[in-house]
């Protein structure tokens, strides 16, 4: 058992692939020689060499179809998208061919992939670098999409994502890269599409992803504190498959649904789950569904204002007890 | 007479067989959809058929085709049965793929022709996909992937080209020039006359344009591209000019071509062209007559056959979303 | 007073307004000499002449910036992307560049101008050329959504975004191109934000867009005819802004909502309407909110399966049935 | 002292003063970080001087610059106030964007400068529309595109360069060759030794490669590119050789670059070459040290503008989303 950090874990966890299967190749800009430039994936060059892992021009249409046409083929490659925000330049790949490439050729073909991206904001890089894209690959069908929040899931879930069959988009949070957490020794594998229940609770079910996960752990400790709320949080973790049996269970115990999301409003992965909730648990429910998000609009650079528009715990800790006292339920 | 044939006899006859199928094929689901037994679109490669049947020719069992929706052809070209392609067109279950992705999509991975993609651009970043794995495991195939004149203007041409040539990848761009991107004329919008051909420099690499409707041309640049990128040697670009005499999907009648375009390519129909050069070498008019006969009876068979097919049983619908053969997206 | 079809309503449009403003001007693949390949821009080469309306090579990530470019400098361009599906090719012009301009510049520049693209599925194009990206649009801050199902909302939506100073998706139903419609004689203009009541009705609320808002009437009416079930169906027509006021007040009224989504599961437009109708409705709600959509599959080539994938009306007359017998409430 | 001046001395002076302003101006902002007044990224130009300065000094007032992230010396070029550019570094209010835009997206549409663009490949695009207004309205005013020589391998590159090409637009495209692009050496990932220069004949252009670190050779270059474009000879696509001599960005102390290499670069550092270029041409050392002094002035008032300056009052939050100033996604 030791401390790692997320940005660790995400050696670690490629690392432990890289070991097992020769098959699972690497590339990206910037990721070999340098180590990438969150210096998440320093050592895997000198570990695993030039024919591994490999260092790319500024072209993510090449990277993603380069990955494609390998895991076509018989290799399991990650790609690395150093931003989130750049799978806007090679969309094509992630939302018309790889996630369609089974189903069109009737089975023939499966792409074994793995995505993975610094995604979210709170660091001060404004709208162009910082946005929280799990939406947009959450609404493709045929991907699978997953967005770790601690450094033992990072592992464990970069482990599932490299031997899963399918193309999978594999969202790291900037802002968590230098957050530590205690990783077991020896092979780590956790399963995709599986949610973690991170606090047991019973008056109300608050659903959180990477980094919202923590500050929805903080708002449930002020909510017992100072409300006498009993909050369940739950990580969502794995947004596609979605584990709507655990959501649902806890909805079914708390009667009541917060999301907590990153991503701006319109869209949000909460507002599939809120829709599945509204039709299967709707006689669940004591309350409305209140979702927690960035509002509709692109992300300031300056701290302050960046500060502002992401759900923070006092918020979250507002909107709840404002909802539940509004409660006839 | 002839002699000395570099070529030889076989695969001449070799050459002259998959044109001859090609072209009876593609006429036959021209008149499918005139029947409307063929529903959704559709792209022909009448007129194109000797670049498909030379690199059919030339590729070995094992190499890779990447190719676009206009790629009925080079699916024949690598021995794919017309049934199964016929079969797509129709959409029955007999279909290379049940019906379910349609004439843009054609894939047989067993006769390596690893997908027919519809979104311009995409495959040639696939395809070094392709290579770089046989480059990385020390596999001894070769990547083919097709392409149009329209599509050197698109961005992923550029990735894709720059990316291989960087990498050496064992890959064969193979541009067909038909003068047209859907109705609109190539040199309209290129800022160079040879869209492929004149920014091969731009990728460090020779320029090659060549006559697209002679097999024997085609055959031999194939042979030495493919030779290359299996040795090492690392990718091609080649340019083939070419025409299609049909228009762009059967949507379109052609109505934007200059009078008597199509007439003067006509004159240069590669079936023409073939079966004169044929005779220069010294094969019959009967052995040519057997060769066509024998070709209409595959067309007739295979249609028969898919017409005889039924649709694709509905669980197909949800089927091979993912890789388990389901669609599950939730517990 | 003529009566037109969905796609010569496209050309009504676009004349009217470069008709009248000489800054507006069109661009994309064979749209000019050739009219389009949907022939949705017959005779505007001829009529506006080579300046304004102007054919481009096959480079959607130029056709797109020359647009934003010219937008940002004083023209108002019309841009066409053949089928909604290659949004993707230049998806960062349509999710980075135009909706983000204004609030990263402080205001300092804007970008007036309109995408229309050939969404949607019918004609048996296969899962490259059919999908309905309304939901990949309407995700995007910064950005105004529009999808017109009739003739008549063709023509004044067009002229809306047109006129309107952001960045407008005009999303085109390829399958609706040959319907036909009464359209007044004479300027037409609309507005961008508003949804309109198609069929009044009390029992429940039928949400839809586009193609699928012709099957939610044919569903009402069967629902009227063979289960005594009134229900009102509201044509959306412009995802951002949202009409909720429309929207909510119907739902006060009825209590029962429903949407039908040609988008495929995960994410579609619906979503996001269920999860406010949840939230701020709630307590209107007599029942479940149900979301009926395509499944959450690229789309298949084959006819019957294509016809199996979309709503249809017994499908929605089956489902809303079956949940308003199944309603406590 | 070299007579028969084809610059004069005016514009060779204003050439100096850009560059030592740039300079001083980039050194702060690195200091400005150092003290951590600086919070999110920052990518400096420090060695890079003579480009910006050559093409500010040869464009005209109405003239329109796109930059990147690498933006602060292409801005400050345009005559924007300093306090406007380190205010933004700094997320001040009395920032060009009041701290909305940060340091990657630098825009002052007064001055012509369109914008700063973060994400690689697009602004080419956008260059392309800019001039498309000015060629369909008549304006004359020529747009500038500056970006680097990794920018060379994204497909955006090619269908700008294509389209600006075939519809003769008046634009200009500047690639800095810095011989990097974050870390990795261009030289590593790209097909031809001049990412830009080699690549012009793919458009149809001439080939053109200068010595970036020279002010005078720039503005030469400079003003016959804007020129052309100007008079209706459409784009130019120019590579400018020069080096950064700090790392990518904030974050990134350079440990990739081979020993000797900067300090090679050095010698050729811009300031140094143009210090004895004015020598020459009988600038004395007291009229620069006036220019000197006057420039670090302006640095200090700016970066004392800014430290008094509060931070942007949360209303902005939410304003700007629409053109209308507002957010309002609903009714
Ligand atoms: C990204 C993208 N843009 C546009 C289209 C629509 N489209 C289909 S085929 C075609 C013309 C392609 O021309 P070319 O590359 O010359 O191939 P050809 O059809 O002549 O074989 C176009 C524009 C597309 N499929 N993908
Ligand atoms: C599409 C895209 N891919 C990757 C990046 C990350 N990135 C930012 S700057 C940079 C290097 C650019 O190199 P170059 O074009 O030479 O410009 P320079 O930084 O040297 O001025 C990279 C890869 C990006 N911003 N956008
Ligand atoms: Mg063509
Ligand atoms: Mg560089």
């Amino acid at each position: 058992m030791a401390e790692l950090s997320y940005r660790d874990a995400v050696i670690r966890g490629i690392s432990q692939e890289m070991e097992r299967d020769k098959n699972v190749v690497f590339l990206g800009e910037d990721i070999a020689k340098a180590g990438g430039v969150f210096k998440a994936t320093v050592g895997l060059y000198e570990k695993f060499g030039t024919l591994r892992v490999r260092d790319t021009p500024i072209s993510e249409q090449a990277i993603l179809g380069a990955a494609m046409g390998a895991a076509m083929t018989g290799l399991r490659p990650i790609a690395e998208i150093m931003f989130s925000d750049f799978a806007a330049v090679c969309f094509d790949f992630i939302a018309n061919e790889m996630p369609k490439l089974a189903y069109m050729t009737n089975g023939q073909v499966s792409c074994p992939l793995v995505i993975r991206t610094g995604n979210g904001a709170g660091v001060r890089f404004g709208a162009q670098h910082s946005q929280s894209i799990e939406n947009w690959t959450m609404m493709i069908p045929g991907l699978k999409v997953v967005a770790p929040s601690s450094p033992v899931d990072v592992v464990g879930l970069m482990a599932a994502a490299i031997r899963d069959n399918n193309p999978v988009m594999f969202h790291e949070h900037k802002a968590l890269y230098s957050t530590k957490g205690e990783v077991p020794d020896g092979e780590i594998l956790d399963t995709l599409g599986t949610a973690k229940i991170l606090r047991p609770g019973k008056d109300c079910t608050i659903l959180a992803l990477a980094m919202m996960v923590h500050r929805a752990l903080d708002a449930a400790e002020i909510l017992a504190r100072e409300h006498g709320i009993d909050a369940e949080v739950v990580d969502v973790r794995s947004l596609v498959p979605l584990d709507t049996q655990t959501i649902l269970a806890s909805i079914a115990k708390t009667g009541h649904l917060f999301t907590v999301e990153e991503n701006p409003r319109l869209l949000g992965w909460g507002a599939e789950i809120a829709s599945i909730v509204a039709d299967e648990a709707f006689w669940d429910l004591d309350g409305p569904i209140v979702r927690i998000t960035t509002p509709h609009i692109p992300l300031p650079a300056a701290d302050h204002l960046e500060d502002l528009a992401l759900p923070n715990a006092p918020r979250i800790v507002e909107r709840i007890v404002r909802t539940l006292n509004g409660s006839r339920g | 007479m002839i002699s000395n044939d570099d070529i030889g006899p076989e695969t001449r006859l070799e050459l002259y067989r998959l044109q001859i199928e090609i072209r009876d094929c593609e006429k036959r689901a021209y008149d499918l959809f005139l029947q409307n037994l063929i529903k959704g679109t559709s792209h022909l490669s009448l007129g194109q058929e000797a670049i498909a049947a030379g690199f059919g020719v030339a590729m070995k069992k094992g190499d890779k085709s990447f190719c676009t929706y206009r790629g009925h052809a080079h699916t024949l070209a690598r021995g794919v049965p017309m049934e199964g392609v016929l079969g797509e067109l129709m959409l029955r279950d007999i279909g290379l793929m049940r019906g379910k992705g349609g004439s843009m999509h054609l894939t047989s991975v067993e006769h390596g022709v690893m997908g027919s993609y519809a979104i311009i651009g995409a495959h040639l970043c696939i395809a070094c996909g392709s290579a770089w794995r046989a480059q990385y495991l020390g596999d001894k195939d070769v990547t083919v992937c097709f392409f149009g004149d329209g599509t050197t203007n698109i961005g992923a041409f550029h990735e894709a080209l720059n990316f291989a040539v960087i990498w050496k990848l064992p890959v064969v761009f193979v541009c067909e020039n038909n003068l047209y991107m859907e109705y609109t004329p190539i040199s309209e919008v290129t800022a160079v006359p040879h869209p492929a051909a004149d920014r091969a420099s731009a990728y460090g690499l020779p320029r090659i344009l060549i006559d697209g409707n002679d097999a024997d041309i085609v055959y031999r640049t194939a042979q030495e591209a493919i030779e290359k990128a299996r040795t090492g040697g690392g990718p091609s670009l080649i340019e083939c000019l070419t025409y299609r005499h049909s228009g762009h999907s059967r949507a379109d009648p052609g109505k934007y071509r200059p009078p008597g375009e199509l007439e003067k390519w006509m004159e240069r129909d590669p079936i023409k062209i073939y079966k004169q050069r044929l005779k220069e070498f010294g094969v019959t008019e009967e052995q040519m007559k057997t060769l066509d006969e024998a070709s209409m009876r595959k067309v007739e068979d295979a249609t028969a056959l898919c017409k005889a097919s039924p649709s694709a049983p509905e669980e197909l619908l949800t089927a091979d979303v993912y890789a388990d053969g389901g669609w599950a997206w939730r517990n």
